[in-house]
């Protein structure tokens, strides 16, 4: 198998995290109602069944325009703060790969890293804000750690899998200060956030394309 | 769940098709969900537009017309409008004197709104936004979400839609909404939790002796739970922590009883007494008063108090004709 | 029972207090439980005195105003008024051009104002009544108490209100009313049963998947219990009936979906949309269009249909200035 | 003990009627609940309160004005259909009371069938058509009955009581005609009328009070 992503690639990836955030669709909406607004399941199987379509009704020509089509699917029909936030994540990771038609260990790494940025600017969130940010802010570190021994793809994306659920995890004793949980102040301390738990899905999908 | 609902999908489509159907005064795109008046707005004056997530009937597409909003965008329930759709509005209504976009504060609202602000401005469209901030219940800090916007948006989209009608320029239609937003204070109570017909469950349990004080609207919990107590206590945990946070015995006060959606009209009459009988206390001077469901959610049971600081300007606005579904007074 | 209340017995008392300080338009008698107008009508009027149990907030006292009625008689919650109470308001109200009763049609309701009726005659005060009944859920017989006063009892205040505001005379007022009254018909189905404060808990129990049709505004079950069913369907268990009993299909009609007191304007407005489907198929031509809680039956989740055949002169007098708290248009 | 009632007896009488619908007000409002809107017990009760208060705030001079000012009070204090329905019964007993002092068993019968006369002009119902006409019509026959045979009061008023109880149980198979149940059509049938049961009390106190 091929050790790069390309576009037929990023679509079963794409299709996974669709399948895996339907069967994980009540449970979001159950974190979400514990300390939010009980939307974040319907919101990301919303935004999800559009990106999906948009990428098979009009396959995009290389990894940039996937990721583009995928954003912009995102902040057109999720809305919330999910909507914006997936959407710039994978606009920016658009930005990186470019007219790339494969994305190797390296530069999908730089790719993430980008999505986290734009992740980061759009939502302020911090690292213990107790938002979808904690999530991914380890699993795009533990990426680079075994990007930077120089892979393979599937270990990368196991250990970035790996640490995201860890990052999830890790929301639960937090209290938080971005997003609806914040106001519950102290009483959001005790639940895990919806946002990393799909941040943790997607992670574990794109493990799952190479294993 | 127990709603007049088919799918639980199309609760908003089909909620606006029956608003089309219902006013003819109002021109609903249900495919875009925007809610335009039917007669828009002679040139040259400011156009106001604003949305949020649906589930908080009559706000905002029913504040749409004359003397109010130009257009309203309905997100999902409970769910911020795209970017699109704020984009379409701001690009219909604008009369070439810019257009007000006003947002509550969440994160969801202020990134979408945001987002369309710059794709509005790079389209040649001179956009302000103005964010609405007044539930006390949430302490403000930078290092948060800050406040969430409640109350005090149906007001300011009242007086600053009078504003905008009169014909002032976005500059001071910005601050003037700044002004509104700056002087309002919000607290809500709920008696039980509303049901997100996608969820299809109450999006919390609130047991039958308990109730959940300092919520927003969108059926989350509050900021802690206590014993169910009776009005005169409730009206109490509203007034107390507005006060607390504002001085509103300068000048005079825009009184707002909102009920959540489930709430009847006797409850909220007999709640708002309870409120005016400690604000009078309180040497609180109310100058106008608005009792009624305006800013639901969903099907939830309870109410919140907004107080609003009006000096002689504010309250010629506030009383200026308003033609709308929601609100209508004056001619 | 989660209700903002006090003492479950000084609701209404409450209620009406907080009444009196939301609205200055209003003169609220507390003590006697009567909502006047705070500025009377003019000399030489007809005057329009209603009442009834409370627990249908905004009806009645929210539609005293300018164009609608004169004086609202509050009853304990869902008990008729008591005579001496009908009795007052009455003589207070009255210019000399005599005063109708709208009364609805409940064996309490019209017991106490005829008494009303006749003591207020002995006094030398002309009155005339009508009677509303245009629940079709009840068959209609002599025998029986025959059909509950429900929708069309808030059309008709406003109609005949815009009539008695012109000036017309006891006679014509009182046929106006009873050609309304004759033309109206109403439907309605529960999703949850109200708490009545002295009862303390609901008046029925209604199992998660089931619905009552057929029902009142005083939160008893209705004619039958049916399996919850989307709202596509209970439009039809709406409109049916009603058509079934009366020929909507020539001229035009005015169209009420109310509200019962906890259901949302999301619901209402996506009720709206269906049943307006089902009269477009069915060819009745909808001139008007009112949608919201306007008569409500305490915390019940439900709604009620009304249809009124309206002719050129019913349109206009709908159409008149109303302001009033409930309902408020024109000037 | 006399065998008659004077103002003292009906006072007592009154009294009793109060504390027992005190006793029953759940329950009545329970009854009322099942075929009608929940409010029997409160309306009765909140009318009887008054009623006591007016005739021991100021005692009333005789028989007939001890029955008007209960009749008024029921029609000033109670609303709905039982406010009037009650409130003609008595203020029709007054009238054949006029002034007298005591009531003995011939007397208080002629009073009895004048406040039911009056009930049913007020409200129209016949036998059968389940309301509290169901209680009070038999009552006043069996009333009638040991009337005729010249008493004693409380063999008079114990059948009387009886006869109610048995029409007030009679209720329960019966499909309204009038009042709030009647809208209940079919449904209304297997309930026990809750006016029919409050008029049940108001004979059996009758009979305590001379027992
Ligand atoms: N400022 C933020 N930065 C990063 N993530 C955020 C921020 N605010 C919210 N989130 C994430 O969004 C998730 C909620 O998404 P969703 O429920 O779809 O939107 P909404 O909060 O508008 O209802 C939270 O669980 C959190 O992880
Ligand atoms: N027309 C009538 N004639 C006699 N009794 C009646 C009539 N209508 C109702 N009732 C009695 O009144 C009782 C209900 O009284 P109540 O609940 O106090 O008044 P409401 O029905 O106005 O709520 C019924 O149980 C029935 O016995
Ligand atoms: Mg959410
Ligand atoms: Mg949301
Ligand atoms: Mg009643
Ligand atoms: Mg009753």
């Amino acid at each position: 198998m091929a050790d790069a992503w390309d576009v037929p690639l990023l679509t079963q990836w794409l299709t996974g995290f669709r399948d895996a955030v339907d069967q994980a669709g009540e449970e979001l909406t159950a974190l979400d109602s514990a300390i939010g607004d009980a939307d974040h399941g319907s919101n990301m199987q919303r935004g999800l069944a559009a990106a999906v379509s948009a990428v098979t009704d009009a396959p995009p020509a290389d990894c940039g325009a996937f990721f583009k089509t995928v954003g912009m699917s995102l902040v057109s029909n999720v809305g919330g703060a999910s909507g914006p936030l997936y959407g710039t994540l994978f606009l920016r990771m658009g930005t990186v790969a470019g007219t790339a038609e494969t994305l190797a260990i390296q530069l999908f790494g730089e790719c993430l890293q980008a999505g986290l940025d734009g992740l980061v600017q759009r939502g302020k969130a911090q690292a213990g804000d107790k938002t979808m940010v904690d999530a991914m802010l380890p699993a795009v570190r533990a990426y680079d750690e075994v990007a930077a021994d120089g892979g393979p793809m599937v270990s990368a994306l196991t250990a970035a899998a790996q640490a995201a659920a860890q990052g999830r995890d890790g929301t639960t004793p937090m209290e938080a200060k971005k997003g609806r949980a914040s106001y519950l102040g102290e009483r959001s301390v005790g639940h895990q956030d919806p946002g990393a738990t799909s941040m943790t899905l997607l992670f574990e999908t794109a493990a799952k394309v190479f294993a | 769940m127990k709603k007049f609902i088919n799918d639980p999908s199309a609760v908003v489509t089909e909620a606006l098709t029956g608003m089309a159907a219902a006013h003819p005064s109002l021109r609903v795109d249900v495919e875009q969900r925007i809610v335009y008046r039917a007669r828009p707005k002679g040139a040259g004056k400011v156009a106001l537009v604003s949305g949020g997530g649906s589930g908080h009937e009559p706000m905002h597409g029913g504040f749409v017309g004359a003397g109010m909003l130009d257009a309203a965008c309905a997100g999902e329930v409970f769910t911020s409008p795209v970017p699109d759709q704020i984009l379409a509005a701001t690009k219909e209504v604008d009369n070439g004197a810019g257009v007000l976009h006003i947002v509550k504060n969440y994160t969801g609202d202020v990134m979408n709104f945001e987002m369309a602000a710059e794709l509005a401005a790079a389209d040649g469209v001179e956009v302000a936004t103005v964010v609405t901030a007044d539930d006390v219940a949430v302490q403000d800090s930078t290092y948060t979400a800050g406040r969430r916007g409640v109350g005090v948006t149906v007001l300011l989209e009242k007086i600053v839609g009078a504003a905008a009608e009169s014909g002032a320029d976005l500059t001071s239609i910005t601050a003037l909404a700044q002004r509104v937003s700056d002087g309002g204070r919000s607290m809500g109570v709920a008696l039980t939790s509303g049901t997100v017909p996608a969820a299809g469950q109450p999006t919390f349990d609130l047991p039958e002796d308990q109730m959940e004080v300092g919520i927003g609207i969108h059926g989350e919990p509050g900021r802690r739970r206590e014993p169910l107590a009776p009005a005169h206590e409730v009206a109490q945990m509203l007034v107390e922590p507005i006060l607390d946070d504002a001085d509103f015995t300068q000048g005079e006060t825009i009184a707002f009883l909102n009920g959540m959606g489930a709430t009847p009209e006797i409850e909220l009459y007999l709640m708002y007494g309870e409120v005016a009988k400690i604000l009078t206390d309180q040497g609180v001077t109310v100058a106008r008063t608005l009792v009624g469901s305006y800013m639901t959610s969903l099907d939830m049971a309870g109410c919140s108090l907004t107080l609003l600081t009006a000096d002689d300007e504010l309250l010629r606005w506030w009383d200026a004709p308003v033609n709308t579904p929601g609100l209508r007074w004056g001619q």
